[in-house]
């Protein structure tokens, strides 16, 4: 009964409604191999929306996963031409991400500026850093080495390991928002940021390591994403940041903070990936797909909307009934 | 006093446009009392070159030889540059006759059009479906050339064009879109990419959905980009005209023309030092050489090239 | 604590203990036009071109249509609210515009046109925001979408062109010598919107909203009618730049105006208008217009690639707003 | 001057706290002992809460040391002061509306299972003893948004427990809490008292202290100025420790002429907050409303200012029916609201004084809809200075002034829009009997002047104190009326528990 009131199951349903309607029209694209390959291309989705959905938690926002993401991504394909090591450019991306969100963090934490601000900044700093690196050089896939490319497509118990990441940090984030101090601090600062420091949790330190774990992942996303499509420049993933916050609403994550899951995270981003393959495919004009996004935006957060205060309940009568 | 030329490019970045560069320079040196301003926008919008140009205006440059991201939404901008006394020609990809004093087209529309379903066809001696992946909606020369293309399909029965998509230049994006095709068409035999970043996105998706040597990959692209893809077979061949020559002659016309030792009016033909001289048609455009074919025996050759 | 003094003599108070020019001076606009004036004198230095009346003119280009929505923006940001829609709002503008002219529409209906889909664009907004409470945050990521999507969905590949000669008067017209129409309508929009924020009931309304929409709701204020209304001003303002920005391009394609958006949430910002809502000043905002329009004109002139630029605006904005806290924190230690 | 019947486990020494522009503590002790209660007493501002939050880590000391049993300690976060066995339910409640009950009162120490993963089912298991423990018979696994505020209170109470602490803190528990919770809230003071925990219990009741305290230490204006043993001491001693003077008339009741009906209430109801609601409120009358807390008396006054609307009824304002949809509706129509939370729904912080004392008469000191700031000032003048505001200029933020003031800026609010009716909401809950003092007042001289006045109360003496007659309320429904003779304390607390027999 509660289960089916939750905004997961809701969104599950959503989604299989959206499967069933899509498979009327084109059958195929409900075979599994296919949805493995929706699943895989939406993966840096899912990725990205689960950085951001911490971040969202902690009442902030960052807009510069995208830029992050690009410029990690550039910094891979650089140390790949230079002949480093993949493991050595994995860790390389890793912790070039997290820095580049330790920066926002910091700035936030310390200097105690709206994320909103200080990320808008910084995207257009990372973005524009890609530029001043390589004078706005294409690096394409002629350029990567082999392994570089094969990485992330390499398929294992029939799933691209670009998958298999994603469902690794899936895993891995829903035991780190559920079971370890640290989640429950992000959904705690984000819940009530003044209750929090009474319960000795540090609001801007927890945020901060909020931004560090979202640009983490962008920078890791960064070298799948310029891997996968073999190719790097300024502005790959231009605007990605949009569909990353869109997604993690689609998902149910309360904008103010606070609320939200890794489940209706993962399902925000796949609902928002299978409209984005579907499309193309059912054959609807690629000029509608902008609009019918939009909606899906607006649709998911009247349904997500948190009821205004429905009262105090008062009256004896009045309770039974609900 | 040296003339100040300014090459304004869709984007900035974009292997093309620097190849492009390379030829300005080099007429640039050949004619020697020329400064060249290699500028753009970052991303490919009408209103980033409008600042570009605005700028440039600011700066009294002594012409502009543009890339246009819009045929339309530049006309009052480079209209005003006109105005000023300053010499506007378009190159590669146009602007419309009032905004600019001639075009260079790279090649002629017809024969690209021609070109890129001809690149297809002749890879598939029984026929089948193919399918276009275009670069944004708005860009204008891909829309000619595939609208020219659709003129001389009827010459290549076999040859069924069963849609066209568009990737925006976007590597991802195109991607997708070509994944989109070969999914839906099951019986795909050729993808014809008519864009440098959408041929690159298409053969990357051919390969990795394994079906190298079933979809031929085929269009418009930079044989530095699609050396990788000729060599693993996801692209039989593909063509392009050769950018440097295109901004060596781009630079040469915008001088002659500020100079004032040329007119750009229909009829007029004005050189264009090692590349000869071209000929203005009704328009005021020109045509500097047919598209070259890279395939498998000469790509090697030009990938260090550009 | 004092209201429990023994002594209950009535004790004057006085309206102010700062003149307002003492504080005019110490505030955040004198720092910005402070930045401005060294802006435009370092440009001075750095470029012949700079100081000519027309390529000043030409510069102005450069912020005019999105200063005019910072404005209203302004208002929005200050009264708690934002909206990411309005360069989507000019697209769907542009495109409304278009269709009013293959029509076969004149300069003036195509006015009209432009103005009404803003405010029906605003109005949709506001009745999300205001009458269904949704965030406004979200709520205008979606309509970006949207207005922007219905666009494509009208043009597709195409663009409209071919605009009537009246109406390029409005994005390519001189009023005076090098005064152009829009920096007069820029003008404008600031003398009004200064009016409204600071000088009339409603700008005072919309401070008490920002700083605490509950109490201002306890204090007789119909908080849901003010936002709605800021809404459509903001589409109403955006409504103007469209036609401002189609008759200067005279085209409309639906990529139109892209990224608008938060260029002008980085002119709003910058001009020291609080992004938590509550405070923030008119003036601020024209000189972060002016801040900006000069910054990218003067690189321009260096033939500085936009993106280098927009790196130097994103420290701007972060340093602007960063320096005073810093020297604060270290004089504390 | 004390026996020294034991060592105490906890003590402050010239402990000074800063705000900017604030002393809050100025070199402050406090004692703390095993198995005793001791009460912190003092006027609003004096400091009480300041010393728990450095007594809990969340404030650093400026100076001053903290020593625990006979060691000095610090206490960089309120981690660190749990620790050491420090543990408090704060004034406001600061708990997780999101998180579920058992996950409130353990977050920041839960228990670990393997690889350090909090142990969920551990956790609820404890969680529904420690709530068992004291008597709270919720369910674990429920989301606290679920709950009520009493339901809440017992949540924070519950988390203070879950640390196995030496000395517990109370900062107002009683405050939100019906008598029955508080019975049992005084049951569990006890079992902690034998189980040799030290308490510091802050409040403002002085029944309360004198029950269950075994000693008191009194600040004023962020100083020490006073410690003792409860027994042997008398109340008014502590007033005066507390004030620093003699506060002799606390309900200054001023003879009124009862005029005209001012306001006439009829059947109104609301769909899940009140029923069946009719009053009739006269010119120059003070109506008492009094009622347990959450009996829905503030449900009721903000439905008659516009905030929430009612499905059913109407009011007359003098001679005309009107519908009342928004708080400016109700203005317009001369009924006025001052609200029982000050912070959130009172004062507009971040605006200067005269900008929220004009912000329901900008019509009037405006022209053409054009701001006249002269006209503000003038007006704002004429009503802070008859209530006796204490700021340093009419354009000082709000947010600066202490509570008392902001609750007089408030008031004035209302005043400049020349109501008929002025509804006060717990006007002076957590307000010293100073300022009490003041607002009893300032409300009898608004009555004198033929001002209709509601006061909704939680405090029998108040109420009785203040108004000429008195209507309880309780689960929504007016309980009873009393009039005259009639309002006698019995009378009261039977209505608004619903005993209709004898005492209880
Ligand atoms: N964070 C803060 N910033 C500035 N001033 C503060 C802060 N916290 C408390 N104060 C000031 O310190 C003084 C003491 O406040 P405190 O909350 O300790 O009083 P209290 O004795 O608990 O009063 P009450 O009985 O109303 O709860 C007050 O003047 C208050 O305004
Ligand atoms: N369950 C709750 N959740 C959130 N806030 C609450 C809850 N219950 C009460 N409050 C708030 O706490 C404050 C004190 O509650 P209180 O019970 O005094 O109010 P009330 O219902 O208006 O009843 P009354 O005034 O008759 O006591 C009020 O501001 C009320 O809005
Ligand atoms: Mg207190
Ligand atoms: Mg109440």
């Amino acid at each position: 009964m509660s289960l089916l009131k939750s905004r997961e199951a809701i969104l599950a349903l959503a989604m299989l409604l959206l499967l069933a309607v899509i498979a009327s029209r084109f059958p195929g694209f409900v075979a599994p191999r296919n949805l493995a390959g929706v699943f895989t291309d939406t993966s840096p989705l899912i990725l990205l929306a689960l950085g951001q959905m911490v971040v969202i938690l902690t009442k902030c926002i960052d807009l510069s996963v995208a830029a992050n993401l690009a410029l990690c991504g550039m910094i891979a394909a650089l140390m790949d031409g230079m002949g480093v090591p993949l493991p050595l450019i994995l860790l390389a991306v890793l912790a070039l991400g997290a820095a580049l969100g330790a920066a926002n963090g910091a700035l936030v934490w310390l200097l105690g500026i709206p994320s909103i601000v200080v990320t808008l900044g910084t995207m257009t700093i990372y973005r524009g850093t890609i530029f001043l690196l390589t004078g706005g050089a294409w690096i394409n896939a002629h350029q990567m080495s082999a392994s570089f490319k094969a990485f992330p497509r390499a398929v294992f118990l029939g799933l691209p390991v670009m998958a298999w990441i994603a469902i690794a940090v899936v895993a891995v984030m829903a035991v780190v928002m559920t079971r370890t101090p640290l989640g429950r601090a992000f959904y705690a600062v984000g819940g009530n940021p003044h209750a929090a420091v009474y319960t000795g949790i540090s609001v801007g330190r927890t945020q901060f390591a909020a931004f560090v774990i979202a640009g983490a992942l962008a920078g890791l996303t960064g070298y799948l994403w310029v891997a996968r499509y073999a190719v790097a420049y300024v502005d790959i993933a231009g605007g990605f940041e949009l569909d990353v916050v869109a997604a993690c609403v689609i998902g149910g994550i309360a904008i103010a903070g606070g609320a939200g899951t890794v489940a209706g995270c993962v399902m925000g981003a796949l609902f928002l990936g299978i409209i984005k393959n579907a499309l193309p495919v059912v054959g609807i004009s690629p000029f509608w797909q902008m609009a019918i996004s939009g909606s899906a935006i607006l649709i998911a957060i009247a349904f997500n909307a948190r009821k205004r205060d429905p009262g105090r309940i008062i009256l004896k009568q009045a309770e039974h009934r609900t | 006093e040296e003339m100040r030329i300014a090459l304004v490019v869709k984007a900035l970045g974009i292997g093309f446009f620097e190849a492009a560069n390379k030829g300005a320079q080099e007429a640039a040196e050949e004619l020697g009392d020329v400064e060249i301003i290699y500028t753009g926008p970052t991303d490919t919008t009408a209103e980033g070159q409008i600042e570009v140009i605005n700028s440039l205006i600011a700066q009294r440059v002594d012409a502009i030889a543009i890339s246009a991201n819009d045929t339309d939404a530049l006309v009052p901008t480079l209209k005003k540059a006109m105005d000023r006394g300053i010499t506007v020609i378009s190159w590669d990809s146009g602007v419309a006759p009032e905004g600019r004093q001639m075009q260079l087209n790279p090649s002629s529309s017809p024969l690209i059009g021609n070109m890129i379903i001809k690149l297809a066809a002749d890879h598939l001696p029984d026929g089948g479906d193919v399918a276009v992946l275009s670069a944004t909606t708005t860009s204008t020369n891909q829309n000619v050339w595939i609208e020219e293309m659709n003129k001389v399909a009827g010459d290549y029965p076999n040859v069924n064009v069963v849609a066209t998509v568009y990737g925006d230049d976007l590597a991802d994006k195109s991607y997708r879109e070509a994944q989109g095709l070969m999914q839906t068409y099951p019986d795909l035999k050729a993808i014809i990419a008519p864009t440098s970043v959408g041929i690159v996105a298409a053969a990357q998706a051919v390969t990795d959905a394994g079906k190298i040597g079933e979809v031929n990959v085929t269009g418009l692209g930079l044989p530095s980009e699609m050396a990788g893809h000729v060599e693993s077979g996801a692209s039989e061949s593909f063509a392009i005209w050769n950018p440097i020559d295109l901004g060596y002659s781009a630079t040469m016309i915008a001088y002659h023309l500020a100079k004032g030792d040329a007119t750009a009016e229909p009829g007029a033909t004005i050189p264009i030092g090692r590349m000869g001289e071209v000929t203005l048609d009704e328009n005021s455009e020109a045509a500097m050489a047919d598209p070259f074919v890279y395939d498998a025996s000469n790509v090697e050759e030009f990938s260090s090239i550009f | 604590m004092s209201d429990t003094t023994p002594d209950r003599t009535t004790r004057h108070i006085p309206d102010r203990l700062q003149s307002p020019l003492s504080r005019a001076l110490k505030s955040w606009e004198m720092l910005l036009l402070i930045v401005a004036v060294g802006i435009f004198i370092l440009n001075a230095l750095a470029s012949p071109y700079f100081l000519d009346p027309w390529n000043l003119s030409d510069a102005t280009f450069n912020f005019t249509e999105k200063a005019m929505i910072a404005f209203a923006m302004a208002l929005l940001i200050i009264s708690g609210e934002i909206d990411l829609s309005v360069g989507a709002i000019i697209a769907l503008c542009s495109t409304a515009i278009g269709l009013a002219m293959t029509a076969g529409a004149q300069a003036p209906v195509l006015v009209l046109v432009g103005l009404g889909t803003g405010l029906a664009c605003g109005a949709f907004n506001g009745v999300l925001v205001a009458r269904f409470g949704l965030p406004s945050i979200v709520v205008t990521i979606g309509t970006m979408s949207l207005f922007r999507g219905i666009s494509y969905i009208v043009l597709g590949d195409s663009a409209f062109t071919g605009y009537p000669a009246g109406f390029a008067w409005f994005g390519q017209g001189y009023v005076w010598w090098v005064i152009t129409v829009e920096l007069v309508i820029f003008a404008l929009a600031a003398l009004i919107f200064w009016l409204v924020l600071h000088r009339s009931n409603f700008g005072r309304m919309v401070y008490a909203i920002g700083n605490n929409a509950t109490a201002a709701r306890f204090s007789g204020i119909r908080v849901e009618r003010v936002k709605f209304i800021l809404f459509l001003l903001t589409g109403l303002m955006s409504g103007i730049a469209a036609i401002c920005l189609t008759s200067r391009l005279g085209s409309t394609r639906p990529s139109i105006a892209a990224g608008f958006e938060l260029e002008v949430v980085t002119i709003v910002v910058l001009g020291g208008v609080s992004i938590l809502g509550g405070s923030g000043s008119i003036p601020g905002v024209v000189i972060a217009a002016l801040v900006m329009g000069l910054v990218t004109f003067g690189l321009g002139l260096m033939n500085v690639p936009g993106i280098v630029m927009s790196i130097i605006m994103g420290l701007l904005l972060i340093g602007v707003i960063a320096l005073p806290r810093l020297w604060t924190m270290l004089r504390r230690r | 001057m004390l026996a020294e019947t034991d060592a105490p486990v906890l003590s402050l020494r010239g402990i000074v706290k800063t705000f900017p522009g604030v002393r809050a503590l100025d070199g402050v002790r406090l004692d703390l002992y095993p198995g005793q209660v001791t009460a912190l007493i003092g006027e609003n501002g004096a400091g009480k809460s300041t010393i728990v939050k450095t007594l809990t880590g969340i404030y650093q000391p400026d100076e001053g040391q903290i020593i625990v049993d006979g060691v000095e300690t610090r206490f960089p976060t309120a981690q660190a002061a749990g620790d050491a066995g420090v543990t408090a339910i704060h004034q406001e409640t600061v708990l997780f509306d999101e998180m579920t009950v058992a996950e409130n009162i353990f977050i920041g120490h839960a228990p670990r299972g393997r690889f350090g993963l909090i142990d969920r089912a551990e956790m609820t298991r404890r969680a529904r003893d420690i709530l068992t423990s004291i008597g709270a018979d919720l369910n674990p696994s429920v989301k606290l948004l679920d709950l009520g505020i009493a339901s809440k209170h017992l949540v924070a109470i519950a988390r203070a427990l879950s640390i196995d602490a030496r000395v517990v803190i109370m900062d107002e528990p009683t405050a939100a809490l019906s008598h029955k919770e508080i019975a049992e809230l005084y049951e569990l003071v006890e079992k902690l008292k034998r189980q040799g925990k030290a308490i510091l219990f802050i409040s403002h009741k002085f029944d309360e202290i004198f029950r269950i305290a075994d000693r008191w230490t009194v600040f004023r204006d962020g100083q020490f100025v006073g410690e003792g043993v409860m027994a042997g001491t008398r109340e008014a001693e502590l007033v005066r420790l507390m004030v620093g003077r003699n506060v002799d008339q606390i309900y200054p009741k001023r003879p009124a002429r009862i005029g005209k009906p001012a306001l006439t209430v009829a059947g109104y109801c609301h769909p899940t907050e009140f029923d069946g609601i009719s009053f009739t409120l006269h010119e120059g009358e003070i109506l008492g409303f009094y009622g347990l807390v959450g009996a829905g008396r503030s449900e009721v006054m903000q439905a008659l200012f516009g905030i929430t609307q009612p499905s059913k009824g109407a009011v007359r304002i003098g001679e005309d029916v009107r519908v009342i949809r928004s708080t400016a509706q109700a203005v317009r129509a001369g009924i006025v609201y001052v609200p029982e939370d000050r912070g959130r729904q009172g004062a507009v912080k971040g605006l200067p004084i005269f900008q929220n004392v004009t912000l329901p008469s900008l019509k009037d000191t405006s022209r053409n809809g054009f701001l006249r700031l002269a006209e503000e000032f003038a007006l704002t003048r004429t009503y802070t200075q008859r209530l006796d505001l204490r700021a340093a200029s009419l354009d000082q933020d709000v947010a600066l002034l202490s509570g008392g003031n902001q609750q007089k800026v408030v008031i004035a609010k209302w005043l400049a829009t020349r109501p008929r009716v002025i509804i006060l909401d717990e006007p002076t809950k957590g307000i010293d009997i100073g300022s009490k003092a003041a607002v009893h007042d300032f409300m009898s001289e608004l009555a004198a002047e033929g001002l209709a006045v509601i006061m909704v109360s939680s405090e029998i003496p108040e109420i009785l104190g203040m108004s000429d007659r008195v209507i309880v309320m309780r689960e929504g429904r007016i309980a009873a009326e009393f009039e005259g003779d009639e309002m006698t304390p019995e009378n009261l607390v039977r209505a608004a528990v619903g005993i209709e027999g004898e005492a209880a």
